[in-house]
């Protein structure tokens, strides 16, 4: 653990460098996560397989570090990284990967579909646009009852062409709303180009035109991202209203574990990794400027690797759940019976 | 069916004012019950569902919205999800096309996917009256095919009052449909206290000879043929089904093992809707009791037009239950169309 | 009938008098038929009621006369003027409007879904920006087939917050396509004040930030309105893609017939009426330049009286439509016996 | 059913080339037809089903569109109208949310409407399999009971290819749904000419004892089922339906007339499912042959969970059918609990 003090230093104004140490063991986590699950997928050991965030880390853990533990975050079908960032357990993660009974959801989600209230995830999502909707209802929620929580909608450049982002925009613009509207712009949606159907000089500007205080941000520098969500936390729990975040990122894998890629160059993939990569840059910033030491790398990638192995370990031997339970729990509402159909 | 809670002379109010009752009531015991919805603050909705309600809770309570149905229950979604009660004022249920994903894939499912309770009350304007193709859809099979929601019809105030007590007391969705035609209907109010349970069904109307099972509008076009059909001495037995998911198995099975012939009478389209479900509901439970087929009087397969007289060939009328139940009581044995 | 030539003039660049005569007649015909119409379906002689559009005559008559005729229109739930514009015949839409056989649509269709596809009218519609959605396939189809048609949309302010909008404005602005996204912005939806639920500076500006060509045109004034058409029309046929126009109007009379109106002022009406009311401004306009003479202002008056009593007349005394029929021509996929059940 | 175009032995294809197979052809044949979807020019669908066509047919008629499934449906509909015919490529079902209103409020009733035909076809990757509760919606109920929409479900290349023909050469709106467990699945299929007609059932195994009606995958479950029956000398006739909306109602109940037992088997949802529609049209038609109820096995009442054992927990299976059967063939009169 480092001695100076990155808050004091101003490396990055109002974190600790204990806490900086722990934002990036957090992208590191995450990074061998979806390494390893991607792999696991390739072995179809994750039923359905899953979409890999592998090159947005700084995105979900500069978001998830700038809000309190009961601000809600709100994925998408990409989501295993909020989820972590948002501290759900590896292993428990995981196993609801994998469908097993010890998952965050009993295996009754998936990898689409995480969730643990308590930890601030309301659920990551398989439908596009759809989690920035749960997130606004948070807003909407924490307003109504005058809580002083915030709520971060995320959602892919591809959603953005979707009608229902656009209400939830206004909706939350007009009732000034404490929510965050965070756009993880990878350039692509499966394999189509953004930029091919996406109209309009940016998707920042379609939300400043809905009225909301809108800005792009350098999704690969996580130190950009958590000023930028502070800076909106702190605004939207002011009463201040909502934010637009576009982040602009990158995926390194294709869409879904395992799919061929032939939408775009190995240029393009090579050009982001090496020189924009959001875990190099940090740990090149945190060491450059003396708040790591290259022992703390090794020991955050140790770390990483054996949390990442006992998740495994842990998913593999975990019990399948009970068939006979799976049609319960549908709805509390039941007929004279007590049968819900 | 819950002949306990049946009402007794009390409060009368109108199809619409027991909801505004009902909603006033809960609002004042709960803080956190919301309404949010088109033109609801000062008109107090289409059809006065809530008049008189924003000027007692205020903006904050009673919000108007933009015309933007997806944004509605989303929001409404995630806030039930955040402590508070919200009723999304859809207007006419048809424009639930535009929430869809927010209705089914998220609201229905969140509960079963993520062990959360989901306490929202979608309510809308429903039944087939006047307004063309468009304004006139009948979800109810849509809806009831939907697992993990509510699904309530109520077919006078008693019931509006009683049920949307009910579903801002419970835990999870609950659709909320109120028919077009029944908006004036005047009847009496339960207190602040009398709820009546979302799943159960009651005996409209006791009758030993054919059972109609109905719902909603379809309750006022039964009564009428069997009033009429008495006075031929044929006693007809009306069920009002209120809560069409979860279905009231028991009430509907108990009364056609009694009566051995069924009628069900439904507005929505033929293929596929409410009538098929509850005519199978009864072959499931009761086929050995059944002295003839039961009989499906509903909507034909189509689209409403906009034309009176067009509409009223769609629609299942007294006259056609009158006849048709006047055959089925009479009925002995297979018929000679029946079986060729 | 003028002898002025207001081409020549240039009073209107690219009408003629006669056409400018024609173009005031209509407005008149539309101002006359829908008073009437309101006063009808007061005394309950229209089913269901119908949403007047007392005001904005000028938009209709604008759009329809800068098209050619086997150009698309697909309006909206207040659409009679757009149908009258488009040269539907008002006794066959009142007729539809009663819920007759012999209307536009067999007494099908009624107020709120008016069509007749021969004179390029592709629906009213129900549902709030809907039409929108109809006039991109069309321009979709006409961009298919490779034909130099035009499409033109409607939708209210109201309707510029549904979803579904933005999604057209998208779509047609990255295929280019040869539509015109036109929203009537009269204020209100119903009884909610445009500004009060629509975040932003103007409605125009978010289709800009979609990456369409976007004006505010005023919708009182028919020359404008003609001419912001007649140049959309243009760019869509040369191939330079849609164009998106916010005509400001008004609605004079409730959102409804017999609307009780307590959400705006009697003053903010009479503002509108007596300082910017199309009809008053185009005949002044006209006879001021000496295209018309006041006593074609009373044969327009009378005639559109003429036409609108004959309407009534015919509307009244239609027989109403075979009962037998209703179920009719739901589709044409049919099963084994004939039946589409 | 249409045993006069039975497959003869000739070309195989699996489901999926069945479907780009057809949709050469007749893009070819027609060129008003072209495609519209998310990731379909270069990447052919996510289930490969136009794989290959975006070479083959250019940008214009194989057309990437962004993730706006309002703007999908809306299109296809306006473009059907001005002389084309669109293939409006939704990729899963549940994207059907999106466009409810596009699809139920226009494209369904415009020829109602306003006397005009919609040549549309809306293809969906659909049935139950992997992928959570929001990607395993079972819309066949809802789309049944929109008047105005055919719905075809086919099992196997022969029928995907004919029905896709069927679909591109009508003029009204079709919704064809394609199991994603049967992506793969090979078969014979028909020439450019061999069409299979929308509405029209076929016997997918004759026998006498007990008919099991079903579609999808499902026959796959029934065929099954039935090869292990037939060792125990119960002859089950199989019938796949192909076509939910127009229900072929007379090869159904000829089916049950002669072996007046029936079983209708289904994945999706039990209330109001297609299962009670089609168990009602056989009560209305056949119900003086039933020897017994007619017996509906489908999935529980329940969103889809993840987990294969989940999954498998909720859907009728081989043995299940196997049980119902045995018990249905066996069955005398009624049983002592169908009483009580
Ligand atoms: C409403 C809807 N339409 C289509 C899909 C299928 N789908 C899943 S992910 C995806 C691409 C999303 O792209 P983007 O929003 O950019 O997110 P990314 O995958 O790049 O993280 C699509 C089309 C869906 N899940 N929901
Ligand atoms: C999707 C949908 N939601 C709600 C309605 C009910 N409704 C009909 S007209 C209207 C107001 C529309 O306002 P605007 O778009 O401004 O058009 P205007 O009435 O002012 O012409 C509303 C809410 C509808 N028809 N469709
Ligand atoms: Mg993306
Ligand atoms: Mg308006």
């Amino acid at each position: 653990m480092p001695t100076t003090n990155g808050l004091d230093a101003g490396l990055v104004p109002g974190a600790t460098d204990a806490e900086l140490y722990d934002w990036l063991a957090d992208m590191v986590l995450i990074r061998v996560f979806e390494e390893t699950a991607d792999g696991l997928a390739l072995r179809g050991r994750i039923p359905g397989g899953m979409h890999p965030a592998i090159g947005q880390e700084a995105v979900a853990v500069g978001i998830a570090r700038a809000l309190r533990a009961d601000d809600v975050v709100a994925g998408t079908h990409r989501s295993h990284h909020h989820a972590l960032a948002k501290q759900l357990p590896p292993a428990a993660v995981l196993a609801e990967l994998y469908g097993k009974a010890t998952g965050t959801n009993g295996g009754r989600g998936g990898s689409m579909h995480l969730a643990d209230f308590d930890l601030g995830l309301w659920g990551t999502n398989g439908i596009v646009g759809a989690g920035l909707g749960i997130a606004l209802g948070a807003a909407l929620g924490a307003s109504v009852r005058c809580t002083d929580q915030v709520a971060v909608g995320l959602f892919g450049d591809g959603g953005a062409n979707t009608g229902r982002v656009w209400e939830f925009v206004n909706l939350a613009a007009i009732w000034r709303l404490p929510l965050i509207v965070a756009c993880e712009n990878n350039l692509y949606a499966v394999e189509t180009a953004s930029k091919s159907v996406t109209g309009g000089n940016s998707i920042a500007e379609r939300a400043a035109a809905f009225g909301m205080p809108a800005q792009q941000v350098d999704g690969q520098d996580i130190v950009e991202v958590h000023r930028a969500v502070r800076a909106a936390a702190d605004r939207a729990r002011a009463g201040d209203g909502p934010t637009f975040l576009e982040f602009l990122t990158y995926r390194y894998k294709g869409h879904n574990s395992g799919e061929v890629i032939r939408y775009r160059t190995e240029d393009e993939v090579t050009q982001w990794r090496t020189s924009r990569d959001p875990v190099e840059r940090f740990s090149a910033l945190l060491t450059n400027s003396g708040v790591l030491t290259p022992e703390d790398l090794t020991r955050i990638a140790d770390d990483a690797r054996a949390v990442v192995d006992a998740a495994v370990a842990f998913a593999e031997e975990s019990p399948w759940p009970d068939p006979s339970t799976a049609a319960e729990n549908v709805s509390a509402w039941s007929n004279r019976d007590g049968s819900v159909r | 069916m819950s002949s306990a809670t049946e009402p007794r002379p009390k409060a009368v109010a109108t199809y619409s004012t027991a909801f505004q009752e009902g909603m006033r009531e809960e609002m004042d015991r709960d803080p956190t019950v919301f309404v949010l919805g088109t033109d609801i603050y000062d008109r107090g909705g289409h059809f006065s569902q809530v008049k008189g309600l924003g000027e007692r809770f205020g903006h904050e309570r009673i919000r108007d919205t933009p015309i933007s149905e997806a944004a509605m229950v989303a929001s409404g979604v995630g806030a039930a999800l955040n402590g508070t009660r919200p009723v999304v004022d859809l207007n006419f249920l048809d424009f639930a096309f535009g929430a869809m994903d927010e209705l089914v894939n998220q609201a229905a499912k969140i509960r079963y996917m993520w062990g959360r309770p989901v306490p929202l009350v979608v309510r809308a304007t429903a039944g087939v009256a006047q307004g063309g193709a468009q304004h006139n859809n009948s979800l109810q099979a849509w809806l009831m095919n939907t697992p993990g929601l509510a699904v309530v019809f109520p077919s006078r105030p008693w019931d509006v009052k009683g049920l949307i007590k009910s579903a801002l007391r419970g835990s999870d969705p609950v659709v909320f449909m109120m028919h077009k035609l029944l908006t004036g209907a005047r009847g009496p109010v339960g207190g602040p206290d009398e709820l009546v349970p979302i799943g159960s069904a009651r005996i409209a109307r006791p009758g030993s000879d054919v059972t109609v099972i109905t719902y909603g509008y379809g309750v006022v076009v039964a009564d009428d043929a069997a009033t009429a059909l008495a006075g031929e001495g044929i006693q007809v037995e009306v069920i009002d089904l209120r809560t069409l998911a979860p279905l009231d198995v028991t009430t509907l099975v108990e009364a056609v093992k009694r009566t051995g012939r069924a009628l069900v009478l439904d507005e929505a389209p033929a293929l596929s809707g409410p009538a098929a479900e509850i005519a199978t509901t009864l072959s499931d439970h009761a086929f050995w009791y059944l002295d003839q087929p039961v009989v499906r009087l509903t909507a034909a397969h189509s689209p409403i037009p906009h034309s009176p007289p067009l509409v009223d060939g769609l629609l299942p009328n007294v006259g056609q239950v009158i006849d048709a139940v006047r055959r089925l009581a009479l009925a002995r044995g297979p018929s000679q169309s029946s079986v060729s």
